[in-house]
C-alpha cells in the first residue's frame, strides 16, 4: 500500500497545490502553521471535499481524478480519520462509536463490541463504555475518536492533532499506544501535528506545508537540523537566517555579515541554536568572529533558561541563564551585542 | 448536559407577545367547554356511534402518521441531503396539499383514485380494486392533507443538523443506508417527532378531503370529524362541541403523554 | 303511534312481503337530510328487517363529485335540483328523479329578537347583522327570489356558503337576522325564533331522490327511494318541517 | 462547508418509499390540472370577484404570518427553554387548534371573540367593535389554526440546537433577549423558515374557521378558498379547480422563490 | 478583586470538592488529567452548571451560596471564558463574534467594532473580519475565541486550554501577547493546560487538579521541584517514589531501600530527574548507593536522547543516549540496574 497525492484546491483564500506521496507502513507528519492547509488536506484525502484538480491514488487505485471524472465516495476509501473537533456521534454511547465502523462493514453487533471495548482499555477509557460523548472530558473525547479511528484498520490513517487535548499524563502513554500500533500497521498514515516531540517520535518522515504548499520535507532529523524556513526553525528552536554566501562569509539581505566555518556559495541558509548566542553589554572582544548590535524584544521564561527575543540588522532568540539576565540587566527595549562562534553555525544551500 | 442553571426570568420582549399567542389559542377552547352540555356528556360520549367513530379515527389517523413517517422522512431527506435535479420544484410541489381547500384535494384525490380516475381505473380494471368509501382512502386523505406537515418540518431539522457527522460515518465505511439510520436519523429526531405530532394531529381533525375522497359510512369512514358535522347539520351542534372536546382531549393526552416521553428520554 | 301505522301501510303496499328486500342500500344523502333520514332508517328496520341502510352524508355536489368517480352507491337525494340534473347529466342515474320534499325559507332572528326585526324589510337596514346564504347555492338563490318577491334590497354583513353557518351565526347572537331554510330554524330549537314573512310560500326548493344505475342493490334501493318518496318518508319530513310535494 | 461531494447515489430503502409519497402529493394535482376546463381559464382568472379574493388571500396569509411569527416563536421558546410549571400543558394545549375541525374553531371563536363572546362582548359594549365579518376576524381566524404549526416547529428546531452557546453569550454578558436574538434566533432560523412556509400555506388554505368566524363577504373576508367553496356548492366545481390550481400556483411560485433566497442566503 | 472558591458537584462518577483562592491580579494556571474535573470546575465558576454545594465569591460579592439560595446569572457575572471547542457562533462573522460581548454590555456597534478589529490584530488575524467561523482553521478559530473573551475585560477569566490548537509558531506569539495582557490585567484568571511549560510562563501559581480534588498548589518552581503525585511528577519530568524515611534511609511500600543524603523521618516524597539515572548492564560497584535490577518496559526517543522506562520494585524512568542505548543493547524486556546518587535525590514530607 502506498499513497500518492497531488492535491489542488482552491478555498477561500487559500490555495492549495500540494503533492507528496507515502510509502507503505510508513507514518509521515504533517506540519504547518494555523490555516496552511492540513486539515483540508487531509479532508481532500479522506474525498469529503472534491478536489479542482490534480490526483489522489492509494495503493495502485486511483481515488480521485477530477480531470478524469473519478471519484471514490468516502466510504468505499477505507480511510480513518480524527478530527480536530473529534464529532463523536452525540447519540451513541462511546461503545457504539468505536464499534460504528465494525458494524458499518457487517461486523455482527457482539464482535464489534468486544473489539470496541479491547480498544477502550487499551486507550485507559476502560468503564466509560455506556457514557455519552456528551459526558466525556475534552481528553477523554479525544481518545475516544482515536479509537473509532483505528479499529477499523484503515489502509489510510488521517489523524488530525489526534493528541492535542491529552493530559500530560496520558499523552506519552497515548502516544506510545499509537506507535505501537502504527508501528505493526501497513498502510499509510498521515499525522497533523503542532508538537515538534510529537512529530518526531511519530513521524517516519516529516511534510511541512505553509500557505498551502510544502516548503520542506525529509527524515525527521534532517529537518531539525536543516530549517528552510522561519516556521521550521521556531518549531525545532533553531535561529535562520538566509544570505548569499562566497567563502567564509555569507551577506544578509539587511546588508549584515555573518562569518562561516567552511566554504559556501551561492544562496544559503544559515542556522544556530539559541544556546550558542551569547548576549553581552558591548562589543565582545573574543573569538566569537559574529558580534551584532540588537535590541531586546522580549524576554520570557523558560524551563531553567530564558529566552530572549532580540531585533536588528541579524534578528536572533538567545536562551541564557537567568542569572545573566540580571547580570546584563536585560529589559525589553534594552541593548545588547550578540555573538555566536562560527563553528556553531550549519550553512545549507537554499 | 444533564442539568443546568435555569433561568428563570424570561424577557418581557418574548413574554409579552407570548402571552398574547396563548390567550389567542387557548380562549376559543375555554370558550367550547363553558358551552358545554355537561350534563348530557356521559350519554353522548358512551353512544355506540361516538366510540365506533373515536376508533376510526385513532386508527387511521395513527395508520396514517406511520406512512407519512415512513414516505415522508426520505422525501425529507432528498430534498436536504442530496442534489437532486428539481429538488426545489418538488419542495413547492410537496407543499402543495398545505394550501389546497381540502374538499378540492378530495375532488382531486377522487380524479385519481377513484374507480374512473387515472391510477384507480386502472386498479379497479385490473385488480377489481376500488379505493373510494373505504377506510384505506379516510387513511390516503389523511396522508394527503398531513405528509407535508411531516416533511417540511424534517427538512428544516435536517438542515439545522451538522453534516460533518455524516462525513465521519462515512470514513468510516458507513453505507449512506447506515449513516441515515444510525446517525442523520437520531441527530434530527427531536424534529422527527414534531413533524410527526403536527402529521397526526392534522390528520386526527382532517375533515375535507375525508368528506369527499372516502365519504361518511358508520363504522367505515366516518371519523370523529366527520361525526361532528353530521351532528351540526342534525341540529344537534351540542354534540358537535363535545365530540370536538372529546377529539380534544384524546389528543392532548396522548400528545403530552407522548412527548414527556421523548424529552425524558432525549 | 301514527307513524309507525303509516310505515306499516306503506311498506306492505310497495313490497310484497315474499320478495323483501335484503341485503345493504347505500344512500347518499345531502347533509340537510341527517336527522330525518336517521329516523327513516330506524323505522324502516320493523318493515324490512332484513334491509340494512348505510347512510353517507355530505354536501350535495361532493356526493355528485363521488358518483362522478364511481362510488359504488344506490340512491342518491340531493337539496335542490341542480345538482341531481348533474348527476343525470353524468349518467349515473337511473329513471328520472323524483320531488320528495321541499323546503321553505324562514326570517330567523336569535331568542328574544334583540335587533327588532319584524319583516324582510329590515333586511336592507345597513345598522342590523345580517347573513345570507351566497346566491350561488341552492338557499342563497331561494333568498334573492324570496327578496325579490318582496322588492327588497337587502344589505347583508355576510354571504354564506352554507345554510348551517347562517344558521349557527343567529343561535349564537352574531347575526340579527338571516334566511335560513325552515327546517334548519326548527333544528336550532330555543336558540332562534322565526318571524313570518308572507311571500315565502313562493319560494321553495326542491329534494329530489334517484335511484342510480350502478347500484349494487337495486330491489332495495327502490325500496327504500319509495319509502323516502312515500310513506313513512312524507310523514317524518314534514315533522321535520318540510313541505310535501 | 461552502462545497461537497454530493452522493448522488441513494439508498433504495429511502428511495422507493419517497417515490410512493411524491406519488400520493402529485398524482392528486395532476388529476386537477388534467380535469381543469383550459379554455374559461383567463376569464375565469381575471374576473374581479376573483382578483379580489387572491389578494384579500394574500395579505391576510401574510399578516396572519407575522402576527404568528411575532406571537408563536416566544411560545416555541418559552417551551423549549424555560422551566416554566405547567408547560407540558401548555405545549398539549397549542396543538388543540390541529385537531379541532376548522368549523367548530370557528365556533369556538365566536364564542369568545363574538358579539356575545367572552372576550368580544365586553369589547363590544365598551368600544362598540365587533371583530366578526371584518378582515382582522379572517386574520385572527388563520392565525388561530396555523400558528400551532410554527409553534411546534421551532420549538422542535429549538430542542435540535446546541445550547452552549447560549451558555457561552451569558458569560459575554449578553441579556437573555440578546442571547435569543442573536444567537438562538439564528441558529435556528431554517426551523423558524419551515414553520413560517407551514403557517403561510395554512392560513392561505383556511377555509372551515374563517367561513364560520369571518363570515364570507367578497372584498373584506372571501378569500380564495371560501370562493372555491361557493363555486363548489354552487356545483362549478370546475372554478373550484380553477382557483385551487390558482392558489397552488401563487404559493409554489411564492414558496420556491422564498426558499431558494434563504436557501441560498443561508 | 479576587476569587474565592469552594466548589462541590456530582456529575456522573465525578466527586468535585475543591476549594482554592485567586488573588487581584494573579494568574492561577489550573493542571490536572483528563477527566479531574477542570472543565467543569470553570463551568461551575461561570455560573453555567449550578453548584451542589460550597461557595464562590468574586471581589466581596457572593456569586454562588447554595446553601443560602444565592446563584448570580453567568451574564452578571462579567467572567470571561474560553472553552475547548470554541463555540464560535457559527452564524455572525469573525468580527461579529469578537465584538458580542461589547455590544452586549452596550457598546455602539462601531465602537465595539473597532475595539474588536484592534483585538484581531492583536492575534495575527487581520484581513479574517468577515469570514465565518466555519470557514477558520482550528487555530485560526481559537484565537477568535481567545479574543472574543478578553475583550470584555471581565473580572475573572476562565481560559480552557487557550492554546492548544495553535501551531508552534503561532504559540509562543499569543502566548507572549496573553502574558502581556494578564500582566496588566487586575482581574483574576484561572488557564487550564496541559502543557507545563505554558503553567510555567503564564501561571503564578499552579493548582493541580486529581479526581476533583486538589492534591497539590503552590509557585511553579515549588511544584515543579517536589511533585506530590506521580502525574505532577511526570508533567515536569521528575521520577517520584514515596517512602517512610528515618535517618539517611527511606523504606518503599515494596520493601525497596533508598538511600538519602541527608536525614529524614515520617513520610516523604522522593524525587530525581531522569537523566540523573544511569543504566549499566551489571549492578554498579561506584559510589552510588542506590542501585536497583529492572526490567525495561518502553524505550522512546525524545529530542537527542531516549527516554527508558523500566520497572521493578522501584520503577525509574532513566534518560540516556542513543550511544548508550547501542552500547548497552537495551530493548523492550532486556534486564538493566539502575543507580541513582544519594545526592541527586530531593526528599520532602509526604
Ligand atoms: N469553508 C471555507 N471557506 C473558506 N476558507 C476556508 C474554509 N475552510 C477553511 N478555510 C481556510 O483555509 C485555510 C486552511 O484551513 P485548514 O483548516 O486546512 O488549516 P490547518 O492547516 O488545518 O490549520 P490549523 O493548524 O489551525 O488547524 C485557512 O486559512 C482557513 O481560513
Ligand atoms: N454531563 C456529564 N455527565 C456525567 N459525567 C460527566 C459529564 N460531563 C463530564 N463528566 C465527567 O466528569 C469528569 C470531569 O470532566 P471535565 O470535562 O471537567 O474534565 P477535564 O478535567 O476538563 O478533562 P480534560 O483535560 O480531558 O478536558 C470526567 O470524568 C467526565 O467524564
Ligand atoms: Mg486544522
Ligand atoms: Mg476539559
Amino acid at each position: 500500500m502506498s499513497l500518492d497525492a497531488d492535491l489542488t484546491l482552491r478555498r477561500g483564500d487559500l490555495e492549495l497545490r500540494a503533492g507528496f506521496a507515502v510509502a507503505p507502513g510508513e507514518v509521515v507528519a504533517l506540519l504547518g502553521p494555523n490555516g496552511a492547509g492540513k486539515s483540508t488536506a487531509l479532508q481532500l484525502l479522506a474525498g469529503i471535499l472534491p478536489l479542482d484538480a490534480g490526483r489522489v491514488e492509494l495503493d495502485g487505485v486511483t481515488l480521485d481524478d477530477p480531470a478524469a471524472g473519478v471519484h471514490v465516495r468516502p466510504r468505499d476509501r477505507r480511510v480513518g480519520m480524527v478530527v480536530q473537533d473529534y464529532l463523536l456521534f452525540p447519540k451513541m454511547s462511546v461503545l457504539e462509536n468505536v464499534a460504528f465502523g465494525l458494524r458499518s462493514r457487517g461486523l455482527p453487533r457482539d464482535r464489534a463490541r468486544a473489539e470496541a471495548r479491547d480498544w477502550l482499555v487499551r486507550m485507559g477509557l476502560d468503564g466509560y463504555e455506556r457514557r455519552r460523548p456528551g459526558e466525556l472530558s475534552g481528553g477523554q473525547a479525544q481518545r475516544v475518536a482515536l479509537a473509532r479511528a483505528l479499529i477499523v484498520e484503515p489502509r489510510l490513517l488521517l489523524l488530525d492533532e489526534p493528541l492535542a487535548a491529552l493530559d500530560a499524563g496520558t499523552r506519552p502513554a497515548v502516544r506510545a499506544e499509537l506507535r505501537r500500533h502504527l508501528g505493526g500497521y501497513d498502510g499509510c498514515t498521515l499525522v497533523v501535528t503542532h508538537d515538534p516531540l510529537e512529530a518526531m517520535v511519530l513521524g517516519d518522515r516529516v511534510v511541512v506545508l505553509e500557505r498551502g504548499r510544502v516548503v520542506q520535507h525529509g527524515e525527521p532529523a534532517e529537518v531539525a537540523r536543516r530549517p528552510r524556513t522561519d516556521y521550521v526553525a521556531r518549531l525545532v528552536g533553531l535561529n535562520l537566517l538566509t544570505g548569499t554566501a562566497s567563502g567564509r562569509t555569507a551577506q544578509l539581505p539587511s546588508g549584515a555579515v555573518v562569518a562561516l566555518a567552511h566554504d559556501a556559495t551561492g544562496p544559503v541558509h544559515i542556522a544556530f541554536p539559541p544556546v550558542a548566542v551569547t548576549l553581552s553589554p558591548r562589543r565582545p572582544d573574543g573569538s566569537a568572529r559574529n558580534a551584532w548590535p540588537l535590541v531586546i524584544a522580549d524576554l520570557e521564561a523558560h524551563g531553567d533558561l530564558v529566552r530572549v527575543t532580540a531585533d536588528g540588522a541579524v534578528p536572533v532568540l538567545a536562551d541564557v541563564t537567568p542569572l545573566a539576565v540580571a547580570d546584563l540587566g536585560l529589559e525589553p527595549g534594552g541593548q545588547v551585542w550578540a555573538s555566536v562562534k562560527a563553528s556553531e553555525i550549519s550553512v545549507y544551500p537554499a | 448536559m444533564s442539568r443546568r442553571t435555569a433561568d428563570l426570568r424570561v424577557p418581557a420582549a418574548l413574554l409579552i407577545p407570548a402571552a398574547l399567542g396563548v390567550a389567542i389559542l387557548v380562549l376559543p377552547m375555554v370558550g367550547l367547554i363553558a358551552r358545554a352540555p355537561w350534563g348530557d356528556l356521559p350519554s353522548i360520549l358512551t353512544s355506540d356511534e361516538v366510540l365506533t367513530a373515536l376508533r376510526l379515527s385513532l386508527v387511521t389517523a395513527t395508520v396514517a402518521t406511520g406512512v407519512a413517517l415512513v414516505c415522508g422522512v426520505p422525501i425529507a431527506w432528498l430534498l436536504a441531503r442530496t442534489a437532486l435535479p428539481g429538488r426545489s420544484v418538488l419542495r413547492g410541489l410537496v407543499t402543495v396539499p398545505l394550501v389546497l381547500p381540502p374538499v378540492v384535494g378530495g375532488v382531486a384525490l377522487l380524479m385519481v383514485f377513484g374507480r374512473r380516475g387515472l391510477v384507480g381505473g386502472w386498479l379497479y380494471d385490473t385488480f377489481g380494486v376500488s379505493l373510494p368509501f373505504t377506510t384505506e382512502a379516510v387513511v390516503l386523505a389523511q396522508v394527503f392533507v398531513a405528509m407535508p406537515f411531516l416533511i417540511v418540518a424534517v427538512e428544516g431539522a435536517l438542515r439545522t443538523a451538522d453534516r460533518r457527522y455524516e462525513d465521519v460515518a462515512a470514513t468510516l465505511g458507513a453505507t449512506s443506508w447506515t449513516t441515515f439510520r444510525r446517525v442523520t436519523l437520531p441527530a434530527v429526531m427531536p424534529g422527527v417527532l414534531a413533524g410527526a405530532v403536527l402529521c397526526w394531529a392534522r390528520a386526527l381533525g382532517e375533515f375535507g378531503a375525508t368528506v369527499t375522497f372516502a365519504g361518511s359510512f358508520p363504522g367505515t369512514t366516518r371519523t370523529l370529524p366527520l361525526e361532528a358535522y353530521v351532528a351540526i347539520n342534525a341540529g344537534d351542534s351540542d354534540v358537535a362541541i363535545v365530540l370536538s372536546l372529546l377529539m380534544i382531549a384524546v389528543s392532548v393526552t396522548i400528545l403530552i403523554g407522548l412527548r414527556e416521553r421523548w424529552i425524558g428520554a432525549a | 303511534d301514527d307513524g309507525d301505522d303509516a310505515a306499516a301501510g306503506a311498506a306492505s303496499t310497495t313490497a310484497p312481503a315474499d320478495d323483501a328486500p335484503s341485503g345493504t342500500v347505500t344512500v347518499l344523502a345531502a347533509a340537510s337530510l341527517t336527522e330525518s333520514f336517521e329516523t327513516l332508517s330506524d323505522q324502516l328496520r320493523a318493515t324490512y328487517p332484513d334491509l340494512e341502510i348505510v347512510y353517507s352524508f355530505g354536501p350535495s355536489s361532493g356526493l355528485v363529485e363521488q358518483l362522478l368517480a364511481g362510488a359504488p352507491a344506490d340512491v342518491l337525494a340531493t337539496a335542490d335540483t341542480k345538482t341531481m340534473d348533474e348527476a343525470v347529466a353524468g349518467g349515473v342515474v337511473d329513471g328520472e328523479p323524483r320531488i320528495f320534499a321541499r323546503n321553505t325559507l324562514a326570517l330567523a332572528v336569535p331568542a328574544g329578537n334583540p335587533g327588532d326585526v319584524t319583516g324582510l324589510a329590515d333586511l336592507a337596514n345597513p345598522d342590523l347583522r345580517i347573513a345570507i346564504c351566497e346566491p350561488q347555492v341552492p338557499c342563497g338563490g331561494a333568498a334573492q327570489r324570496l327578496l325579490d318577491a318582496a322588492g327588497v334590497t337587502a344589505a347583508p354583513d355576510t354571504l354564506t356558503t352554507d345554510v348551517k353557518e347562517a344558521a349557527s351565526l343567529v343561535a349564537l347572537g352574531e347575526a340579527d337576522a338571516a334566511l335560513i331554510y325552515l327546517t334548519d330554524a326548527a333544528a336550532e330549537g330555543d336558540a332562534v325564533e322565526t318571524i313570518d314573512v308572507p311571500e315565502s310560500e313562493q319560494v321553495v326548493n326542491d329534494y329530489p331522490v334517484a335511484v342510480l344505475t350502478d347500484a349494487p342493490n337495486p330491489d332495495g334501493a327502490w325500496a327504500v327511494a319509495d319509502a323516502i318518496t312515500g310513506e313513512p318518508g312524507r310523514s317524518i319530513l314534514g315533522e321535520a318541517g318540510f313541505l310535501t310535494p
